[in-house]
């Protein structure tokens, strides 16, 4: 248990402190918004995916922790020109891989919050209302709790 | 409930194993207050602990202990790892369909009380009926009865065959003859000791698109459980049944079901979102636990399942149907006492009994005396009492750490206490000076 | 609540009795994931058990148990002997009139829930007020949304001051104007750690004849309690934030209350008859203890309260108060900190916080780093947070076995951490290869 | 622990198996009954309190254990004779003591059934309706405990 590794290492405060597209996309085509229920914070997602399905272009907004934001950064980086297909092929694990450091099963919520939304924004045309609060795949991940105490 | 297999298809448990079994739970090895060394057969009642399961606590409390959820230092996430461990345990002890079927609650009582204020409160009518047995514990009929008061449904009690079986004929024609929202039968009598056919009744049920609630508070802890194979719609059970600790039970519901109910206890941990006008619930199982939960209770309850588990439920219940064979036949033979319960092809571990014109309290407080530890009174089945014609009924309960001789001790002690209290032409004098 | 005594009129806990004290605690000397020596400061959302609490629980297991009430036999009467007596020692604890006021429950949260759906449900109507405060946990909100939702009442919030108490002359002119029927507050709140004048307020809302609920999860634990002083109609508080045991809580409601009002849950243990058609509820406290009871937790509470008591809630009080006011005081001086809550003159030994710009969460997993078990979050207390539009806070909570030395380090690690989190021009790239 | 008393010594069952005044009393001027709710056996007592308040005839009749019918043909015999002002200051300690071997707390409810009923019975004339179920001084005894279990 002891000698973690740090959490909080410089790639990842690099990220946070200079991320990657954040900010709005005028022309999105795509985008999705979603809140971790484990703190409320919220991470907003806006892609523009061209005719071949290809994603040119993703930007994220949104408020939370350093892993919330520079995990949204370091996935909006991988994400720019891949296909649709690979984004759907792109898995939590591997999210969790991208991020780098261990995550205990808490922070990975913060650090999948931003996979989450991006699989939910493929499916979320900007023209179309959205689907509901928190459309697309009907992922479980991270164990059923998500309560809070004090 | 799958059948119990007969002693030829499990291995039985042999001295040596009994022994050791024994040996890990330190109090089978102290006296009743008469100095007697201690039988005890009061498991139907609740169960003793073995060390593993008392260490389980303990070393949550001295090790790793924090509130669970949301937290996020050390502590707090080894706590909440180990809880929602525990659950999974249980979810595979019962063959649960996913770890969010599972609520934890403070006990079987709770368990029912919980279904029967949310989906109760939003299902039943006025005229609507529930169908139970009259063999119930008071758990699964007093909230039913509640219920009827807030919504103006009733409840129809199945009878018992003279043999202390129920009639299934009866039972399916019930079913279809009161149509009822909820059958809510009990898996094993408490005090007859009487197996259900669960499969085959909530088959029968779900036919007819009736919701079943199964109270297996006396089956859990005694035989092998399969909700998806039983394809009940909510089933209970208690942890100080199973060798557990107190202060916990288990609500098992369907997916389904638990999803379209609403919530029942309001606080922390149930909710997504509060604010000044109102609430958003979070998602299952969460939403069923509101407050802190019984967190070292559930660490110990997974730790009972496993123990449970490595012995085997068939074998425990093998082990018990033996014994209570034992105790079944030999009172049966006895002019005077009668056996309350089907025969043993019919029961569990399970011995009720009354000897004629001794009443039930002083036959336990006699064999206390002698060193047997069983259960005299209604047993909280006031209603199977009073149709069975009496005021009340002594218990003996076997379970996986009694012993043959225990069985055979059982029933030279009541041949004892039948003949202190049979009328000896006794008369009465004025005290005899000390 | 008594104001709490100025360490002068109280005997300090010295660095040997606080040694002495903290041995008894064998979870205090363990690490944190990180490696570094574990500071426990999440005392608000629970506490740590000594080793006599532990020790209590796993003697019934292993000496004495057997499930209480109506059992004849020896170890029936031993446990329910303890049992009783737990009840006992709990209505010394908090000097209640009599141990039939005192109700065993799952948790604080039980205890609020089993309030609102019983003299809640009995009272309140369409167009009747709540009163409550805007600082209150959860437990003290959903369960009157919920009964808002079934008799269509309405809850009202009492606002904070800046300085985070509340003002005397609103409350008793939101008592007189809005004339609730209940006015439910906690005593201590578990985020501010602001401690509300209870014996004043109650005094204002029975003169108005409006019932009363103190929510004292946050004061039983700290501070001495007397219900006959302080003249609640209803007391709630939970065991596990007093070095008592998970899965159990206290209800303590004045007896003529509890006597008119309806049972909540059915089931064992709380009726007197049950036939086919109804039931006829126990007298008290049965009527409310439905089933088998937490056992071998309250046996493991009235340990605790032992302990505590002992040690004297009073001296327990001002050694907390000590270390929080050298957190409190020193978080103060750190620009870019706010605390959180009023000065310690008005609170308890909880101290939260929040740094500019760096996420609450973000300060706890590092100061787990630094070996500080701290809580991040909105506690349960959205309401609240969106009242001081903070979305979340980091909670520093204080108890006896702490020690000044951590509210030192302590203060240190959240400088460390206000470092590492603060912008320093850094540049990202591509991840440097391992 | 050890070597506890026999409850269910001589004395007890001769007074169970050859009770004193067991049945009814046709010309009562008082009489109440009362159920043990531990088990819900009953006592019922019959009393003739003449004009000097002088219990002159007693008789009790009823269903339970060997504690509550040889404790309850203990008590009848003790009583007869007495005056209500005795009757009244007899306590329940006394009761205890009238039985003879020591009981738990459980038990000590049987033998004090037909002690409560007494008590009861010196407050109700024949005539009169009952008062209630259990009318008579509201004592606690016992503890608060009488749930039941299993
Ligand atoms: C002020 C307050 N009220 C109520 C509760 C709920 O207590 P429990 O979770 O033990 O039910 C808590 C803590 O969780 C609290 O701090
Ligand atoms: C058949 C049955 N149902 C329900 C219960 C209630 O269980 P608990 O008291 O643990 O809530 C019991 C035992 O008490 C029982 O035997
Ligand atoms: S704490 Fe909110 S996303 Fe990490
Ligand atoms: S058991 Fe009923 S009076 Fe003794």
């Amino acid at each position: 248990m002891s000698n973690e590794q740090d959490i909080y290492e410089e790639h990842v405060l690099d990220h946070y402190e200079d991320p990657y597209h954040r900010g709005e996309l005028d022309k999105a085509t795509h985008s999705h918004e979603a809140d971790n229920p484990l703190c409320g914070d919220v991470v907003h997602i806006d892609l523009k995916i061209d005719s071949e399905d290809k994603i040119q272009e993703a930007w994220f907004s949104g408020d939370g922790c350093v892993i919330s934001q520079a995990s949204a950064s370091m996935l909006i980086e991988t994400v720019e020109g891949k296909s649709l297909d690979e984004v759907r092929n792109f898995t939590a694990e591997q999210m969790l891989g991208l991020f780098g450091p261990k995550l205990t099963p808490n922070r990975q919520k913060c650090c999948l919050l931003s996979w989450r939304v991006l699989q939910s924004a493929i499916h979320s045309p900007v023209d179309d209302l959205p689907p509901d609060d928190d459309g697309g795949p009907d992922v479980h991940f991270g164990g059923p709790s998500l309560g809070e105490e004090s | 409930m799958k059948t119990i297999p007969t002693l030829s298809t499990c291995t039985p448990l042999n001295d040596s194993e009994l022994a050791d079994l024994r040996d890990q739970f330190p109090i089978l090895s102290r006296s009743t207050a008469s100095g007697a060394p201690l039988a005890f057969l009061d498991n139907a009642a609740s169960t003793q602990r073995p060390v593993c399961v008392i260490d389980a606590m303990s070393d949550c409390y001295q090790q790793y202990y924090a509130n669970v959820h949301r937290g996020i230092h050390t502590l707090s996430e080894e706590s909440t790892e180990a809880y929602e461990q525990s659950r999974k345990v249980i979810a595979s002890f019962i063959n649960a369909a996913s770890e969010r079927e599972v609520i934890f609650t403070s006990g079987a009582t709770a368990s029912i009380n919980l279904v029967a204020r949310t989906w109760g409160d939003q299902n039943l009518r006025e005229g609507d009926v529930i169908l139970t047995t009259i063999a119930e514990h008071h758990a699964n009929i007093v909230p039913w009865h509640q219920l009827c008061e807030r919504t103006g449904c009733r409840v129809e009690f199945l009878p018992l065959k003279k043999d202390f079986t129920f009639d299934d004929e009866t039972v399916h024609q019930k079913l279809r003859e009161l149509r009822p929202k909820l059958f809510a039968f009990t898996a094993v009598s408490n005090v007859l000791g009487t197996i259900t056919p669960v499969k085959k009744w909530v088959h029968w049920a779900r036919e007819l698109g009736i919701t079943t609630l199964v109270d297996a508070s006396q089956a859990a802890p005694h035989q092998p459980l399969d909700v998806e194979q039983l394809d009940t719609d909510f089933l209970v059970f208690g942890g100080h049944k199973m060798c557990g600790p107190t202060g916990i039970g288990v609500l098992h519901g369907k997916e389904n079901y638990l999803d379209s109910m609403p919530p029942f206890l309001g606080g922390g941990g149930m909710i997504n979102r509060v604010s000044v006008d109102g609430f958003e619930t979070a998602d299952l199982p969460d939403k069923f636990e509101a407050g802190t939960p019984p967190i070292a209770e559930a660490i110990g309850l997974a730790a009972a399942a496993k123990f449970l588990r490595q012995i085997g439920l068939d074998r425990i219940a093998a082990h018990e149907k033996q014994l209570a064979q034992v105790a079944d036949e030999g009172l049966r033979l006895i002019e005077g006492i009668e056996v309350i319960g089907p025969s043993m092809s019919h029961k569990s571990g399970i011995v009720s009994f009354s000897i004629d014109r001794v009443h039930a309290h002083d036959i336990a407080q006699e064999l206390d005396h002698l060193g047997l530890a069983v259960r005299a009174g209604h047993h909280c089945t006031m209603p199977l009492h009073r149709h069975l014609k009496k005021s009340s009924t002594t218990r003996a309960s076997f379970y996986l750490y009694n012993r043959l001789e225990e069985a055979h001790r059982f029933l030279e002690a009541v041949q004892q206490v039948q003949k202190k209290f049979t009328p000896s032409g006794r008369k009465r004098s004025s005290r005899p000076q000390d």
